[in-house]
């Protein structure tokens, strides 16, 4: 049997602050222009793909977040059967991308998540981030890509002080102990 | 005839408490006409007017400067002169220029402080090991003095350089060129410009060209905020204003204008005692005479004239120098500013003829041209006495862009760009 | 540090975004039909004005979209940025 | 024996927390809320450096930022002593060590004092007229100029100390805690902007803060007391962050500024353990207010620089605020009304004020008057023309002067004093202004630059506004807050404020003497040394502009960056020149405001956070069986794994034979992969690869080649055709970032009609490589179901499979010339897979194999390495890749380019291999190739891009670019080196395996 190997595996909790990962989920991301490939991502993932920029659409299995104008990242709440998954992305891939209504590419692993929770997050992300989180904080489902600590990545406010931080794999360790080593210095 | 500058003349001059020293230059109005017309009162243009006055006996030639001589980047840069190129057109430019260096202060009776400290570039990567190696055998075979160091002889040569195998990239050998150094930028503008102006040269400040009157194909003059300068050769030596003026006659040039940012620390006594250029990590490093550390940054990706560049290449240049040097983690900056470099696609500059007859272009110096202003200057009289290009910038001619034969020397340029 | 208005993502700091110098240069639809000096032209030769410019600007951090913007580049002063294939706001 | 000048009442210093700290060596005493220079004023210590050129005695100045002479070494540490600080600025702890700069063997006695008896021989820029004979002495004087200049010593050890960064957005910004700054946060913050207020002292109030003088009340109390309490309701307001000890460093456009906070600087040694020492803020602000002040200006005249002679206003500072007299019998010189302030609170404090002398003829302002109420001594349209004393002034000479201020008159009067007070009047600070791009105005009646237009959302208030009387700074502050913030605050209508109005003004930039000018030393750049004799030199020959003179002179270079002398200099280049100042205009400001560590700049991106490191999924496997690594880009690769203490070279050659001989394996996983979709995704890779691409059968690979459009080869890989609208594209390591961008660009902005999408997925998939002759049984092993033969799954091909459930794709490719295969499979699995395949290969004895043998293998088969055998100056036809130009395509990202007048040369550079006649004899990367050795210059025709010794051939081998090498195939050439000269030959590229029957092994 091959085993499951997440970068991180760990949680660590610091005044104010909790970071960990949460794997393994399914993540795909999903492009498309047309309507109809809107209309048909609805349909099986009953959300509409969100038009209006840095937003996100929820239930309680899926997040669809707003990446760019044809753009959007799809991710589950929870861990998730690797059947089901194969699922979801073959039904999507065979509805969306052999239809040529636009591509579906699976980034499970391309992408890891980070759960950020407690009151000082922000003060955390803003050690090495541009961005102005002062509407973001308030606005529970909104999504940014920026940099933080000069890395790519996708932030979802999922709640009120909690955010899901998604970075590539290959950079996650090294912003993992940035991360802990700011929250030294909160 | 100016009077000689020497200890002597200072001892003189003591006793009429230097209330007698003449002008270092004359602050002429401009002539209707003259035989060649420099634009840009930089280095490049003075020491242009200088050689066109000194070697083709071109007497009645005018400088003409928008602001004050050696004002833009030639009072900016980190003073860095090498001559380690890759290509032989580049090793035959700039050691020509080197060459001249080694005797300039004799030549214009003015101490540029040309101090051959040695320059060392820095590999952090096995292609930066094998790009400088092979540069290092091109050098020697065209007669240039480069040496190359493994680490430890790197460490010996600068004992400060953090040399430790577990440093995120460390350093695997470098480079050296002990004939190449630093100069006082401003002596060397100053130098020129009492030089030049001794031979009759006029130096006009505050001088703005604001057209170039042409005749079909070949130029009549200039105007400027002086009025119309009339003259048959017109020599452009503006750097990163190039292009503005190339504009005036619709020529188009391979270049954009971008910041490129220096700083200087505090002055302290003397820690580091020749010049290191690192590319792969982007920290160049030297200290003045005076003391201060003087720090290379990168250029910003932007197109600007504003002589003002971003704050991230500031902070990534310092965190380059104390990745290096982490023993200067405590020294103060003490003023950053930006220059205007105009960059060319193969990180080379143009010395040319234009389609236009009588007008002729200088630049694309990117980062890199403070090290060549002699030779700049030398080869591109020849070229505007002439009407023909020297051999040794035959090829860096506007031609080679439509041709396809570049000289690409991103490699060897200070800054990759 | 700018701030640049990404048309799609909104007002965000420059160290999101990545220059692609001027803007508005077609590559031509039939490079082998150009002399070299036509191709040239594509190629290598710029206006790289002093003054009002069109450029292009990636916002590589964020929706990795391309856009166009128009800068002052004597002062580096914003006028305005539109999307691709738009025309400009301001002539 | 040093006595105590400590007056006893001052609320700001704790008298009774006694503190020691240690200057040059020697300990004294004093307490909290003291600075360094306070301190050292209390023990009666005024001398504490020597000045840059003639190494003069200089003491305390100024109480601030500006101060040019009281900069002193902090600690002795290796690792933690700090140059050029300010006393002024240093708060006192216990335990501090300070020492003085630029002397030897000592402050008191140093040698190179000696500079000031050579001064007539060393004006300014002495140095470019001499030292030029003998032409190669320039090293010798150059290494006793640098040995005689620089002020402190650069530590010798890395800094112990943490710093870091912080990111802040805010409405407004408000810089400067003085009465107006004060005035502005409350303001904003109490119409709910979110608001940040900073200053850089310890505590707010500015110098109001201890203004207690009958000529400056406000509803009655005075200003201090009023002021007091507005600082106390600040602390109500929700919006309102205060940051004290924080300065701002710089500003920049688009509202973008720097600020660094100190945040153990103040603390005692054993408390600044492990906690950040300065955080640099990096604020966005949508409206900026600057409060920041002004400064006092000294008065230029001879002898000006001596111990003892401070600024006027800081010696009220140090009574009013430290509790500290600078001396105990003050004179004080002024040509404004400042002086009197600290006249009164020097005989408030019961110290005796020799006399004003006050060029003007007369003044009858308010404080005027109360200061002869006093019975102050003042002499009216004096001037003073000398200062005594060599480590501190002892005594002042003073003449009258003459009615237009251009000599002096009548006899000299000498009057003893311990110190002397100086008031040249108010320079606004609007060194941040000018920063952002903001232009000034000047003001003629007192001789300010004022701020004038700005491009930015900001405004200056207070007196770095002009405004220099408290009720104008009040009033106009208030209004002009109102309208910057489109609020309407009236806290502060009708305010009853009394202040002392001046009328009289009069300022004369160089004061005249007895002597003649040349025999002067009248002090402009206290710390750079120089003077306005100077200046009018540097004018004289013929250096007009500031820019000039001040680089001509040094004025204004310091470490204070001309914080008091530039307006002097300006004064005295205009009277010289006889232009007006306005017109002349100033020097640029610029960051940072005061210097700025590296460490703040850097912050914690520094060691382990220097720059990122990139890992593969299977990174640990190869750590824990010894690998050692090599950088790529941000990527670490396994370079090679030594067993037991193998070198590099055994190690590869060991790897090497292996591969070939039985099986090996490479993590891939760095490989740049791109997810291609759509229905144009053909004519895409048509578009951006030189070869064909429709006829790609689904299920097979194709190697492709990138170019730029300049026709040069910019990247290479294989792409496989998943489905009709799929491909899977791999770049090389370090060019994935750099080809999806310029992909993306094309897309977007070139073929916006094409139907096609790129999504990365390079960290998506672990890449596991196994080759040589016995992979395929290997694989057998890994996939039992799955079919090898080589007529089902042949060379370039692939195939979907699943191992242990898990979805993979497995492409059969090959860079080393072996029978081999790709498995990508997603990397959650990708060590888990690597240990599978590495027990599958046990009994074939599969070693794990790096980079560098990678790149021997396929050496061996002259494949190239883009990035290594070509240098952004080979085109396919100089790699002899013809094959890989398709003919048919009408176009294609740099084809034009290939047929320039230069590209289409036939004698370019080419690749072609080269063998060395001596088999064991391997060459070095890098090296040129000549065919001529003997006529100067040599010309070179080529260098060596790879060189390696074979195992598999047991000889030496290596790529090579060589001019025109395609016909010169046989051709003997040779490598000169250093030493030796090394007799090459040119050959194929492909060393090992021409047929190619390997691949099917």
């Amino acid at each position: 049997m091959l085993n499951y190997n997440s970068p991180i595996m760990e949680t660590k909790e610091y005044p104010d602050i909790k970071i960990s990962e949460v794997e393994p989920i399914l993540k795909i991301n999903l492009r498309g222009k047309n309507r109809d490939f809107v209309t048909k991502v609805g349909k099986e993932l009953s959300i509409i793909p969100p038009v209006d920029p840095n937003t996100s659409s929820s239930n309680e299995k899926l997040n669809l977040l707003w990446l760019s104008p044809d753009e959007w990242f799809l991710y589950s709440n929870n861990k998730i059967e690797l059947k089901d998954s194969n699922f979801l992305e073959d039904s999507l891939f065979n509805e969306i991308s052999k239809k040529k209504l636009g591509s579906v590419t699976n980034v499970s692993d391309h992408w890891v998540k980070i759960n950020l929770s407690g009151t000082k997050i922000f003060d955390l992300l803003s050690a090495g981030c541009p961005f102005n989180f002062s509407n973001f904080k308030n606005s529970k489902g909104a999504v940014t890509q920026t940099l933080v600590n000069h890395i790519d990545v996708i932030i979802h406010n999922k709640n009120t002080n909690e955010l899901n931080l998604f970075v590539r794999r290959s950079f996650s360790m090294h912003l993992w102990s940035w991360l802990n080593d700011s929250a030294r210095f909160i | 005839m100016k009077n000689k500058y020497s200890i002597f003349s200072l001892i003189k001059n003591a006793f009429s408490y230097h209330e007698n020293w003449q002008r270092a230059w004359r602050d002429p109005v401009p002539k209707k006409e003259y035989e060649a017309i420099i634009i840009g009162g930089g280095g490049h243009g003075l020491a242009t007017a200088f050689y066109l006055a000194k070697k083709h006996n071109m007497k009645n030639i005018a400088v003409v400067e928008k602001g004050w001589i050696g004002g833009g980047n030639t009072g900016r840069n980190t003073t860095i002169i090498r001559s380690n190129y890759l290509w032989d057109a580049s090793a035959g430019l700039y050691d020509h220029a080197l060459k001249i260096w080694e005797g300039l202060s004799q030549e214009l009776n003015y101490n540029v402080m040309f101090s051959q400290r040695g320059v060392m570039n820095l590999a952090h990567n096995l292609q930066d090991v094998r790009d400088l190696k092979r540069r290092t055998h091109a050098n020697r075979l065209n007669g240039i003095d480069a040496v190359w160091l493994n680490t430890e002889e790197v460490k010996k040569f600068c004992p400060i350089i953090n040399t430790s195998p577990d440093i995120r990239y460390p350093v695997l050998g470098g480079t050296l060129q002990r004939r190449a150094g630093t100069a006082r930028h401003d002596a060397v503008a100053w130098g020129y410009a009492r030089a030049a102006d001794a031979m009759g040269v006029d130096i006009i400040q505050n001088c703005e060209v604001k057209g170039i009157k042409r005749n079909g194909d070949s130029v009549e003059g200039i105007e400027t905020t002086k009025g119309f300068i009339k003259t048959k050769k017109i020599g452009v030596v503006a750097a990163g204003h190039s292009s503005v003026i190339a504009n005036m006659v619709d020529l188009k040039l391979p270049l954009e204008s971008k910041p490129l940012q220096a700083l200087v620390s505090e002055p302290v006594k003397p820690i580091i005692d020749t010049v290191v250029m690192s590319n792969a990590v982007h920290a160049y490093v030297s200290q003045s005479d005076k003391g201060e550390l003087v720090i290379g940054a990168g250029t910003d990706a932007y197109i600007s004239y504003t002589q003002r560049g971003s704050h991230d290449v500031v902070e990534g240049t310092l965190k380059a120098i104390l990745e290096l040097y982490p023993i200067f983690s405590r020294m103060k900056m003490l003023r950053q500013w930006g220059g205007i470099v105009d960059i060319c696609p193969d990180a080379s500059p143009i010395i040319s003829k234009t389609h236009i007859k009588g007008l002729y272009f200088n630049c694309g110096w990117g980062t890199g041209g403070f090290k060549a202003t002699p030779g700049s200057g030398d080869l591109f009289a020849h070229t505007i006495a002439n009407n023909e290009p020297h051999k040794l910038n035959a090829d860096f001619n506007i031609n080679r862009f439509v041709s396809g034969d570049l000289v690409d020397e991103h490699g060897a340029a200070a800054v990759a760009h | 540090m700018f701030l640049i208005n990404c048309p799609y993502c909104g007002e965000r700091d420059q160290s999101e975004f990545s220059a692609g110098g001027e803007a508005h240069i077609v590559r031509p639809k039939q490079p082998t039909e150009l002399s070299d000096d036509e191709w040239a032209e594509f190629l290598f030769m710029r206006k790289n004005i002093k003054g009002i410019q069109f450029e292009r600007w990636n916002h590589a951090h964020g929706c990795r979209k391309w856009f166009n913007v128009i800068r002052d580049t004597s002062n580096d002063k914003i006028h305005a940025v539109y999307k691709m294939g738009e025309e400009p706001p301001i002539k | 024996m040093s006595k105590n000048l400590r007056i006893i009442n001052s609320k700001y210093i704790d008298q009774t927390s006694r503190i020691s700290f240690k200057f040059d060596g020697k300990t004294l005493y004093g307490f909290k809320g003291d600075t360094l220079a306070s301190a050292l004023l209390a023990n009666d210590i005024h001398l504490v450096g020597r000045s840059f050129k003639y190494h003069r005695p200089r003491g305390i100045m100024a109480c601030g930022p500006e101060e040019p002479n009281a900069i002193v070494q902090v600690g002795s540490d290796a690792s933690m002593t700090e140059p050029n600080t300010r006393a002024t600025e240093i708060e006192l702890y216990e335990g501090l060590e300070a020492s003085s700069q630029n002397c030897w063997p000592s402050v008191n006695f140093d040698i190179g004092a000696v500079n000031n008896f050579f001064s007539p021989l060393i004006p300014a820029a002495f140095y470019y007229k001499t030292f030029m004979w003998p032409a190669n002495f320039w090293k010798l004087y150059e290494y006793f100029i640098r040995k005689s200049a620089g002020l402190g010593k650069s530590p010798t050890e890395p800094d112990k100390d943490i710093y870091d960064h912080r990111y802040l957005h805010c409405d407004v910004l408000v810089v400067g805690g003085g009465i107006s700054g004060i005035i502005a946060a409350k303001t904003a913050a109490k119409n709910n902007f979110n608001t940040l207020l900073i200053d850089d002292k310890n505590i707010l109030g500015g110098t109001t803060l201890f203004q207690k003088n009958e000529c400056f009340k406000i509803n009655n109390s005075y200003s201090n007391e009023w002021l007091k309490k507005e600082i106390e309701n600040l602390k109500s307001l929700k919006n309102l962050t205060i940051k004290t000890r924080t300065s701002l460093a710089a500003y920049h456009s688009y509202n973008y500024l720097l600020a660094r906070e100190n945040l153990t600087d103040h603390l005692d040694l054993n408390e600044k353990k492990d906690k950040i020492r300065q955080r640099l803020w990096k604020i966005r602000a949508k409206k900026v207010i600057i409060a920041t002040g002004a400064m006092e200006r000294p008065l230029i005249f001879n002898n000006n620089d001596r111990p003892g002679i401070m600024l006027s206003s800081s010696i009220k500072k140090y009574i009013d605020y430290y509790g500290v007299k600078c001396g105990q019998q003050i004179s004080l010189f002024t040509n404004n009304d400042s002086a009197y302030e600290t006249a009164i609170s020097l005989s408030n404090s019961g110290v005796s004020v020799n006399s004003v002398i006050d060029i003007r003829d007369k003044s009858n302002s308010l404080i005027v008057k109360q200061a002869e109420k006093l019975g102050i001594k003042i002499h009216w349209k004096h001037t003073v023309v000398n200062t005594n004393g060599y480590k501190k002034i002892n005594s002042i000479e003073i003449m009258k002067l003459s009615d237009d201020g251009t000599t002096v008159v009548g006899k000299k009067m000498k009057e003893g004093c311990d110190c002397l007070g100086i008031s040249g009047g108010w320079t606004p600070r609007v060194h941040l202004f000018t920063q952002s791009g903001g232009k000034l105005k000047f003001r003629d009646n007192d001789n300010v630059f004022l701020p004038d237009k700005s491009e930015l959302d900001q405004i200056s208030i207070g007196s770095c506004n002009g405004d220099f009387e408290l009720d104008e700074v009040t009033k106009n502050s208030v209004n002009l807050i109102n309208k910057f913030l489109k609020v309407n605050n009236n806290d502060y209508e009708n305010l009853e404020i009394i202040s002392s109005k001046e009328i009289d003004k009069k300022n004369i930039w160089l004061l005249p003497s007895d002597k003649p000018l040349g025999k002067t030393k009248p002090f402009l750049d206290f710390q750079n040394d120089s003077t306005a004799n100077d200046v009018k030199l540097a004018l004289r020959e013929g250096f007009k502009s500031i820019e000039h003179v001040k680089r001509y002179t040094t004025t204004g270079m310091a470490t204070d960056q001309g914080k008091l002398s530039n307006m002097h200099a300006l004064g005295i280049i205009a009277e010289t020149a006889g232009v007006k100042m306005g017109e002349l205009g100033t020097t640029t400001f610029r960051p940072p405001y005061t210097p700025l560590t590296f460490g703040a700049i850097v912050g914690r991106n520094v060691g382990e956070f220097f720059d990122i490191t990139r890992k593969t999924p299977i990174h640990d496997w190869h750590a824990k069986h010894n690998a050692e690594f090599e950088n790529v880009g941000q990527w670490k690769r396994a370079w090679y794994y030594p067993i037991g203490n193998e070198n590099m070279h055994e190690a590869v050659q060991r790897e090497s034979k292996a591969a070939r001989d039985s099986a090996g394996i490479l993590d891939a996983s760095t490989l740049g992969k791109i997810d291609i979709q759509g229905s144009d995704a053909s004519e895409f890779l048509n578009r951006v690869y030189t070869n064909a691409w429709s006829k790609l059968e689904i299920g097979k690979c194709r190697y492709g080649l990138m170019l730029n459009e300049d026709g040069m080869v910019y990247d290479d890989g294989v792409t496989t055709r998943i489905s009709e609208n799929h491909y899977l594209m791999t770049t090389t390591t370090g060019g994935a970032a750099n080809v999806l961008g310029k992909l993306e660009d094309y897309l977007q902005t070139e073929w916006p009609e094409l139907d096609v999408y790129l999504t990365s997925v390079t960290d998506h998939y672990a890449t596991v490589s196994i080759c040589g002759p016995n992979s395929k049984k290997i694989l057998s092993k890994v996939i039992p179901d799955l079919n090898l033969s080589d007529k089902e799954f042949p060379h370039m091909s692939f195939k979907n499979a699943l191992i242990d459930n898990i979805k993979c794709r497995v492409m059969r490719i090959s860079f080393t010339g072996e029978h081999s295969y790709e498995i990508n499979i997603q990397s959650s699995y990708g060590k888990s897979l690597w240990e599978k395949c590495f027990e599958a290969g046990k009994e074939f004895n599969i070693t794990p194999y790096g980079t560098e043998t990678m790149h021997l293998l396929r050496a061996e088969k002259g494949f190239i390495i883009a990035g290594q055998d070509t240098d952004g100056t080979m085109t396919p036809v100089d790699l002899q890749m013809d094959w890989i130009i398709s003919k048919k395509k009408y176009d294609f990202i740099g084809k034009r380019s290939l047929y320039r007048s230069d590209t289409i040369r036939d004698d370019r550079k080419q690749l072609v291999g080269l063998l060395t006649d001596d088999p064991k004899e391997v060459l070095e990367e890098g090296a040129q190739i000549v065919l001529e050795t003997k006529k100067q210059p040599i010309e070179m025709l080529g260098h060596v891009t790879s060189s390696y010794f074979s195992p598999n051939l047991n000889k030496s081998i290596a790529l090579a670019v060589v001019k025109n090498g395609k016909k010169l195939k046989g051709q003997k050439m040779f490598v000169p080196m250093k030493n030796k000269t090394i007799n090459v030959t040119i050959t194929d590229t492909v060393f090992l395996d021409k047929e190619n029957k390997r691949l099917n092994a």
